[in-house]
């Protein structure tokens, strides 16, 4: 399949652009396969792309139940840092942005990662203080982090209240310049088409309905496009995590599902070039290519699988972004949607082998994964092809929830809508 | 979403904090079995259908109540005080 | 330019009221009653906009809330309010508007040579460049967001200010048994029919003037005009008792439970608002039923150069003749697939224009629109099509050809004619997004060639076009059927009115594009072409959702509203499958933009509500600096002219270790916890034992969560044999209490507790130090308060001033200290009294950082400490855990993981260096300043001890206790902050406790 | 001590003034558009006690007893049920929860005295809570702006309360006559959620006793 270049664009032009070939191959089911990953989201399309180019096991079907990115990855507000707190998270988030800055090149598909940074308000001087203890922990792993003053912020961002008088005053923030924003869908696109070309089959339209078993183990799905056998079943399904496990019998996890809405306000002109966060409750923004402002807030806090939510948030997040932007008050809001998050009990995710045999899980990102797409699929692929964690997904076990290895970025402990 | 509750009427979502999966329970405070807690803590069904939860009315009459809803739709069949005990006609959660 | 007034009158306008505005700097002129868009369709106007992506010259589509191109900024002083559709803005006085995305004017716009790379721009192209090279300065993602800079540059429509919106927003809860949606025909007819059952009804529409349709239609209803008909009805609407009319009302969302949320556009037609009145108000209406009667959308049809301003869907050309008395064009042409745009050329004609020709993509024409063709002596061109459009920024000819409407294909010669106007009708949508919001699938209708709405997923009917019912009096007597079920009731039908209308069978001919060559477009405001609808089919995005992504087709302001269905009909066509199988993206709230204000309403401006202690207006008084805590303000420092917040706090700090200091406590969470089973209550919750706790004693509890984390501390006094007060840290009152009701509701109901919240009930003055007893024992009376009366932890009531208090001989501070207590409303008096009663000992008033001050050095915890990832022995608090029970989290805090030795605990620091340190600064063994690595804990706390004459602080470090008396470094690269600490115990000071006991 | 509960719980009596929390942003006279005619008057009420009652599971009618003899007002047995009668009020918050109000010192003291502890618990709230009444033909509307309650008559009679909040705001409502109600809010939010009171009620031109 071609490449992609200015120059290709250009020929393009010049013949009707009717050259142009499937950014990924429509294909049948085979019967079997080696890998078979559950989920055409980001995490299971970067999952396929690694498994064959790290580890040259190309003979992988990616299942999708619907149109390709129609979860969490095409609905996600787009913003990808490392700026965590706890050593395990920080170091696969910044793995995670390492591969970010290189993703357009590797995958010939230019997935708009914009590195316009990340802006943490702090409304108290103890929030401030709490956030430099994250960033110097940022900074003892070598990722970067920078302290804002007001002064700097404004700066920055003309139309930000930096008065005083604000009912909660910005008293500083922590900057990571290097995160930002990607183009959500270029990246499920732009993994598919990597795959593929690698050889993946990539299978939309195809739900699993179950999992065909040899005693314990796993040995392939049942579909709605029929039965595929399988050496190993990756699942990667994120919000339908607790449903597409209980196919196979796992009838509890540490997974709660729930909404997250999130909103675009009709385009303007340039009004915001870094994506900021709202510190006294819980508002993010950015601005995208288009103009529109992209923000979210917290999840509505109630298990659904309804892919929309309530009212109650709506207000509160347009509440909290005029607190940041009273100018925007007469912007109008475009769209709002929502995707299914899969909470974990600490807010982190969980990349392993098992539960059972020929089975291997990813999920638990919250509302936060689409930042660990690569780094995810990365490991992920590694934790499938040689039956043992990378070391960057050694934390992200099954089981430490029970022993109490927690990694509570929040403190909030087993109460997902707090993570 | 609107959850009636039994001794304030239909309110608002705002009005109510979801305390969560309502399966549960508590194992006797004296239990050594670690694994019975660790189910109770941590462990969810967390259906695609209807779910027994519980909510408190935290801005209303601040009673927590089971109530039964359903994941896909938010559509609430059932809401009964939580002092009553759990809603044990209910099964725990298949898809609906 | 010349005036565009039709001369037969007009409905809505009031010709006896010019109103004057500005569009672009130039002052122009309407009539009160005119949108934006008629106004300067009056004036002769027909540039109103620039396209998204081409900067092409667009005029005004449509005369509603579905226009793509018409998109104005409206101005209040330096307040802007961009992307408003020119076609939803009444003019008044003194308006001011612009136009938008062009550089440097709407006529000469830079923008527009996009154009001339229009085919290099096709769908999707930025995914497939602006990589950049491999290596070199512009590697990794500079080039892209090189590029990326000037492609924001161009995106973008209208501009928003940095000024804050000065305008009001508010809300309003509206309980009604019946909600109608929608005040054409079939939504007065809903409403009277559901008022007439005596519920409460509420009619909300989108426009001004309610009748929806009927205001500009030609048909008459039971003999009077329908525009008459309509007022008729609205009057009588008004009249009823039960019936609330809400005009300028956008019903934008459909959430679960009925909860219909809509905004009111208040003020935003007057010139200036009445005092207190909001712009927009945000009404949640909380409906028993909803009647949806929204209408249906007309499409137009897609065709090279069908963008050119001119070009203009035909029933909104209708509608500025009949309803603003404005003539879009002088000699028109109409270009349709169905009956209804002939109705509109007979409306334009008796309007006053020339019709040149209706254009047929039919073959067939029913007789009936050859008679309505005749009368309106245009030319008939049946089985024709429009296959180019001419003129520069106006329309001045378009071309005609012979269309097969089976093959798809043009034959014969073209044919030119010069038009100044173009009515074109693709048929209708029916406006289902209501209906669709909450997922639930349209379906669709072949022979109407449209998606009718969902099965019901609430509590909604619907009634008229909304149902695909496109005649007025289906849509009447559909409307009181509605309106009749949705109150509950069982009237007999409605005898159909007599309506007088021009023929029109609704099925249009399933045609939406003419396949010529030149742009022809689907999305008007994103450009989006059939080319890049079928490029987007090369490339495999085939699925609606992926259409809709990859080309943004329907992601513009007006979510598709016109373009939705012609662009899937182009992919339906690409793929060789019926339009159900290519299906429709999904509908989301708004259903037309709403402002971000009327959403957050009174939360714009004010955010939070806050929360005061009752002493707070002394402290302001007394000059203290206030600081937000949650919710609350407290006094940060009480500072003197000329301190700095450090020499404040240890100028309090000392004041209060050498002689006496006083703190406002009152923030504390405060909760009564009273019945028989209290202490065996308490005794679960705590992990220490209340229940041998004598009455009139207090004692220091710690509470776990259930997984064996540390939840929160504080002192419970126990007032009675059943009754205790409890108090918790400021930030976690409300959590603690939820905590409480949670187990008591839920887990043990068998037990005879109530807890109530008394914070605001007490106020709190907490008086410690060395001469603290002797100033309570030179104020208080009926009570004594040395040792023997009040012990530490004891508890004795008495009087001050002459106001009730309980005092309790509790420490924080370190020193001999006391927490006095009294009546919220008394408790400035105390305060003062306590103050007056200092004077001669020196006590100073404290704020939070000389608290802060004397906790660390005292090694207690707050919130830095207990931060949800310690345990109780991390804090070395482990000796509050008792072994002879079980308390909540005493299953779970022993877990492998929580009792691990390499595990943060609690230490204190001093700095080696006499240099302040850093709350959040990180502690290593060995500094590397460019490389800052293995961190083995950090800094939760810290202050300048005037006490030991030091900068200390509290950290969570690896290892704790075992490195007490060692040395390590405190790294804060973030603010270059490197050196040298002891580590040493978290008891700075006294740590037998020889002060607080005394 | 004979009354441990009633000294545990009660602020007590004394002589002393009592400060309201909206003392210095109560202004008195006439706000807002107001020219046209007046749509509500706000005033604060300032009961000297105010008192929740709470009764174990089965005692509920035994407390409605109770507060029947001590206030000398009926309460119908529903949700919210409520009495009020110049200065005394009475009316449901929660299951078997009351608040009750008079111009009696130390109410609290004499339910104490009056109630078994196996009939449930007392708790005073005086200080607490600072109510504000808003009377007026636009009462409801005014109301229907901060609380999402139905405040038509038929929905919410005279005498009746509610619970609610309007957003952090936690409030207790009764109705005290057909255009009147009486708003009980924690004392350390009564500042705020008056200033957005007044700042609602501009709009219909409003007047402070
Ligand atoms: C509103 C919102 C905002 C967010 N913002 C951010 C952000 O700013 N930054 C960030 O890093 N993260 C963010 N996230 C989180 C991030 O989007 C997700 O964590 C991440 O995308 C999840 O991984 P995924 O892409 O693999 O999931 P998905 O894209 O959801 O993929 C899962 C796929 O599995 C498919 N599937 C499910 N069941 C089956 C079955 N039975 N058979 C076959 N296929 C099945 C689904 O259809 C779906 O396509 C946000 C999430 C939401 C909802
Ligand atoms: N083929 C045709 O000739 C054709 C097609 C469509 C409609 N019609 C005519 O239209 C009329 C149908 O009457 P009707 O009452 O069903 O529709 P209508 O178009 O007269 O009224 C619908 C009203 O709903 C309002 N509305 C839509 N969405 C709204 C929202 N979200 N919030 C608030 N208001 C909203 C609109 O502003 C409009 O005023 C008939 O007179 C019929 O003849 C004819
Ligand atoms: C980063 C981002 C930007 C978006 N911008 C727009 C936009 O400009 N216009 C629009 O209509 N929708 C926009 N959307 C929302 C999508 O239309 C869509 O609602 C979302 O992807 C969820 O899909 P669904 O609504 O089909 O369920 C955007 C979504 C994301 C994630
Ligand atoms: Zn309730």
């Amino acid at each position: 399949m071609a490449e992609y270049s200015a120059l290709a664009l250009l020929k393009n032009a010049l013949t009707g652009n009717r050259d142009w070939k499937p950014a990924w191959r429509k294909p049948e089911p085979k019967a079997s396969y080696d890998v078979i990953i559950v989920g055409g989201g980001g995490h299971g399309l970067s999952t396929a792309y690694y498994l064959a180019k790290e580890h040259g096991i190309t003979n992988v079907a990616v299942l999708e139940k619907g149109w390709l990115g129609s979860g969490n990855v095409g609905r996600n507000t787009v913003t990808v840092r490392s700026n965590y707190l706890l050593p395990p998270n920080t170091r696969f988030y910044e793995f995670s942005m390492k591969l970010w800055e290189n993703l357009s090149h590797d995958l010939n598909y230019n997935v708009m990662f914009s590195q316009r940074g990340v802006l943490n308000l702090a409304h108290t001087p103890a929030q401030l203080d709490d956030f430099a203890r994250r960033g110097n922990a940022m900074r003892h792993e070598g990722v970067d982090a920078e302290l804002m003053t007001p002064a700097q912020i404004k700066r920055l961002i003309p139309a930000i209240d930096i008065s005083g008088n604000a009912r909660f005053p910005i008293y500083g923030g922590l900057m990571q310049p290097r995160a930002g924003t990607a183009r959500h869908d270029a990246v499920a696109w732009g993994y598919a088409r990597g795959a593929d070309r690698r050889g993946v089959d990539i299978i939309e339209n195809c739900e699993v309905t179950g999992f065909l078993r040899e005693g314990d183990r796993v040995v392939g799905v049942t579909t709605t496009r029929g039965d595929i056998r399988a050496g190993k079943v990756a699942v990667a399904v994120a919000g339908s995590t607790s449903h597409v496990m209980r196919l196979a019998g796992i009838d509890r996890l540490p997974i709660e599902s729930h909404v997250l809405q999130a909103f675009v306000t009709e385009s303007i002109k340039p009004f915001l070039d870094t994506v900021v966060t709202f510190g006294m409750g819980h508002c993010y923004i950015n601005q995208s290519d288009k103009g529109g402002l992209v923000y979210g807030g917290d999840i509505d806090g109630y298990n659904s699988y309804a892919q929309r939510g309530n009212l109650p948030v709506v207000e509160d997040v347009m509440s909290e972004m005029l607190a940041m932007f009273p100018s925007l008050a007469g912007v109008r809001l475009l769209r709002s949607w929502g995707g299914l998050c899969d909470m974990s009990m600490d807010g982190s995710p969980i990349i392993t082998t098992g539960p059972l045999p020929g089975m291997y899980l990813n999920c638990g990102w919250c509302y936060g994964g689409f930042k660990a797409t690569p780094a995810s699929g990365f490991c992920f692929a590694h934790t499938i092809a040689r039956d043992e964690p990378h070391e960057l997904n050694a934390a992200f076990t099954l089981d430490r929830f029970h022993r109490g290895i927690l990694i509570d970025e929040k403190g909030q402990g087993a109460t997902p809508r707090l993570h | 979403m609107l959850i009636t509750c039994p001794y304030c009427g239909p309110r608002d979502v705002s009005e109510f904090t979801y305390q969560g999966d309502g399966n549960r329970q508590r194992p006797a405070p004296a239990t050594k079995d670690l694994g019975a807690w660790n189910e109770y803590v941590y462990d969810r069904i967390n259906p695609a259908g209807d779910h027994n939860e519980i909510w408190q009315h935290s801005s209303g009459c601040r009673m927590h109540i089971h109530v039964v809803r359903n994941t896909l739709t938010h559509e609430i069949t059932d809401t009964r005080p939580a002092r009553g005990g759990h809603p044990a006609s209910r099964h725990h959660g298949a898809k609906s | 330019m010349s005036s565009r007034r039709t001369e037969t009158g007009g409905g809505r306008i009031d010709r006896s009221r010019p109103v004057r505005f500005t569009f672009d700097g130039v002052s122009y002129s309407g009539y009160a009653g005119d949108t934006l868009a008629s106004a300067l369709l009056a004036n002769g106007v027909s540039l109103f906009g620039r396209s998204f992506k081409y900067h092409r010259p667009r005029g005004v589509l449509s005369a509603g809330v579905d226009e793509p191109n018409a998109l104005v900024t409206i101005l209040r002083g330096e307040v802007r309010n961009p992307n408003i559709p020119a076609t939803m803005v009444e003019i008044h006085d003194g308006l001011v508007a612009e136009s938008q995305n062009r550089f440097p004017s709407l006529a000469w716009d830079v923008g527009a040579v996009n154009q001339l790379v229009g085919k290099l721009l096709s769908a999707g192209f930025y995914y497939k460049t602006f990589m950049g090279p491999v290596v070199g300065p512009l590697r990794g993602t500079r080039f892209w967001m090189f590029c990326e800079h000037f492609i924001r540059r161009a995106a973008g429509l209208g501009r928003a200010g940095r000024m804050p919106d000065t305008a009001r927003y508010e809300h309003v809860n509206a309980f009604c048994d019946v909600l109608v949606v929608g005040s054409g025909p079939a939504g007065l007819s809903a409403a009277k029919a559901a008022a007439s059952q005596g519920g409460r009804v509420i009619l909300a529409d989108l426009d001004a003037r309610l009748g929806g349709s009927a205001n500009w239609s030609d048909e008459t209803i039971d003999g009077v005009p329908a525009a008459e008909w309509a007022a008729a009805q609205v009057k009588d609407l008004k009249s009823r008792g039960n019936v609330r009319l809400l005009p300028r009302t956008n019903v934008w969302g459909y959430y679960d439970g009925n909860t219909m949320v809509a905004v009111e556009r208040v003020s935003e037609h007057k010139e200036r608002p009445n005092k207190g009145e909001p712009r927009h108000r945000q009404w949640k209406i909380r409906a028993g039923t909803v009647v949806l009667a929204t209408g249906a959308l007309e499409r137009p049809l897609v065709f090279p150069g069908n963008d050119r301003p001119g070009v203009m869907l035909a029933d909104a050309a209708r509608r500025y003749a009949n309803e603003f008395g404005v003539l879009p064009g002088e000699k028109i042409a109409v270009f349709t697939n169905n009956d209804s745009a002939y109705g509109a050329a007979l409306a334009l004609k008796k309007a006053g224009a020339a019709v040149v020709a209706i254009v047929d993509v039919r073959p067939d024409v029913s007789p009936e629109m050859r008679d309505l063709a005749g009368e309106t002596e245009a030319e008939l061109l049946a089985g024709h099509a429009v296959t180019a459009t001419e003129g520069g920024k106006a329309l001045s000819g378009i071309k005609v050809q012979r269309f097969d409407m089976q093959g798809g294909s043009l034959s014969g010669a073209e044919r030119i004619l010069a038009v100044d106007c173009l009515l074109v009708s693709g048929g209708w949508s029916p406006v289902i997004h209501l209906a669709s919001q909450a997922g639930a699938k349209a379906e669709w209708n072949d022979s109407l060639q449209a998606f009718l709405p969902p099965k019901p997923a609430q509590k909604w009917v619907g009634a008229g076009a909304f149902n695909g019912s496109f005649s007025t009096a289906a849509a009447i007597v559909e409307g009181h059927a509605a309106g009749i079920a949705a109150s509950g009731g069982t009237a007999a039908p409605l005898e159909p009115p007599s309506v007088e209308a021009t023929p029109c069978r609704p099925e249009p001919a399933p045609v939406l594009e003419i396949g010529a060559s030149g742009k022809s477009f689907v999305d008007y405001q994103h450009d989006v072409t059939a080319e890049d609808v079928r490029l987007a089919h090369r490339e495999g995005f085939v699925s609606v959702e992926h259409l809709k992504r990859y080309t943004t087709l329907g992601m513009a302001t007006d979510q598709g509203k016109t373009s939705n269905v012609p662009g899937l009909a182009i992919m339906a066509a690409a793929l060789g499958k019926p339009i159900p199988e290519v299906g429709t993206t999904r509908f989301r709230p708004p259903y037309a933009g709403v402002s971000i204000g009327s959403i957050a309403g009174s939360r714009y401006g004010d955010l939070k509500p806050e929360r005061l202690t009752p002493m707070h207006d002394w402290h302001v008084a007394q000059g203290a600096t206030m600081q937000p805590a949650g919710l609350w303000w407290r006094p940060q420092i009480y500072g003197h002219p000329g301190e700095t917040v450090e020499q404040a706090y240890v100028r309090e700090t000392k004041a209060t270790r050498g002689a006496a200091g006083i703190v406002d406590v009152s923030t504390l969470g405060k909760i009564a916890v009273q019945g028989p089973d209290s202490a065996e209550f308490l005794d679960r919750i705590y992990t220490n034992t209340f229940s041998t706790l004598p009455v009139g004693k207090a004692r220091y509890g710690l509470m776990l969560r259930e997984d064996g984390i540390a939840f929160d501390d504080g002192t419970t006094w126990r007032l009675g044999e059943q009754d205790f007060l409890m108090t918790t840290t400021t930030a976690n009152a409300g959590k603690v209490l939820q905590h409480l009701e949670y187990y008591l509701d839920v887990v043990w109901p068998e037990l005879k507790v109530t807890v109530t919240s008394v914070t605001d009930q007490w106020a709190g003055a907490a008086i410690g130090g060395p001469r603290a007893r002797e100033i309570l024992a030179a104020c208080v009376t009926g009570t004594a308060v040395d040792n023997a009366a009040l012990p530490f932890m004891g508890i004795v009531h008495g009087e001050i001033a002459g106001v009730p208090v309980m005092i309790c001989r509790l420490s924080f501070s370190g020193e001999m200290a006391f927490e006095v207590y009294c009546g919220a409303d008394w408790g400035t008096h105390v305060w003062e009294a306590l103050m007056e009663a200092g004077k001669p000992f020196g006590l100073v008033p404290y704020g939070l950082e000389a608290l802060g001050a004397m906790r660390i050095e005292k090694g207690h915890v707050t919130g830095a400490e207990i931060d949800g990832r310690t345990t109780a022995c991390d804090l070395h608090l482990d000796w509050m855990l008792s072994k002879k029970k079980p308390f909540v989290g005493s299953a779970m805090m022993n877990r492998e993981g929580l009792t691990a030795p390499d595990r943060l605990q609690l230490v204190g620091l001093v700095s080696l260096d006499n240099r302040p340190l850093n709350g959040g600064a990180h502690i290593v063994e060995q500094v590397d300043d460019k490389n800052p690595r293995n961190s083995l804990g950090h800094v939760t706390a810290v202050c300048y001890s005037p006490s030991l004459g030091k900068y200390i602080g509290l950290a969570l470090v690896m290892g704790g206790k075992s490195r007490h008396g060692t040395r390590a470094f405190v790294s804060d690269p973030l603010r270059g902050r490197f050196g040298p600490v002891e580590i040493v115990s978290h008891h700075f000071f006294d740590p037998e406790g020889s002060r607080m006991h005394g | 001590m004979a009354s441990t509960r009633k000294a545990g719980q009660s602020a007590g009596v004394s002589a002393v003034a009592r400060l309201s929390a909206l003392a210095p942003v109560y202004r008195p006279g006439s706000h807002g558009n107001f020219e046209h005619g007046i749509g509500v008057a706000l005033s604060e009420v300032v009961p000297t006690s105010i008192v929740q009652l709470a009764a174990w599971s089965g005692k509920e009618k035994k407390l409605i007893g109770i507060i029947g003899s001590v206030m000398g007002l009926a309460l119908p047995d529903a949700t919210g049920g409520g009495a009020v009668e110049g200065a005394r009020a009475a009316f449901g918050v929660a299951p078997g929860k009351f608040l009750v109000s008079d111009d009696r010192d130390d109410l609290a003291s004499i339910f104490a005295e009056a109630m078994e502890p196996d009939t449930g618990t007392v708790t005073d709230l005086s200080h607490g809570r600072t109510v504000i009444r808003i009377e007026g033909p636009e009462v409801e509307w005014i109301m229907a702006k901060f609380f999402a309650l139905d405040f038509s008559l038929p929905a919410f009679p005279v005498g009746a309360g509610r619970s609610t909040a309007h957003h952090d705001i936690f409030a207790q409502i009764q109705r005290t006559a057909a255009e009147q109600f009486d708003i009980y809010v924690f004392r350390s939010f009564a500042r705020s959620f008056w200033t957005a009171l007044c700042r609602s009620c501009e709009e219909v031109g409003y007047e402070v006793q």
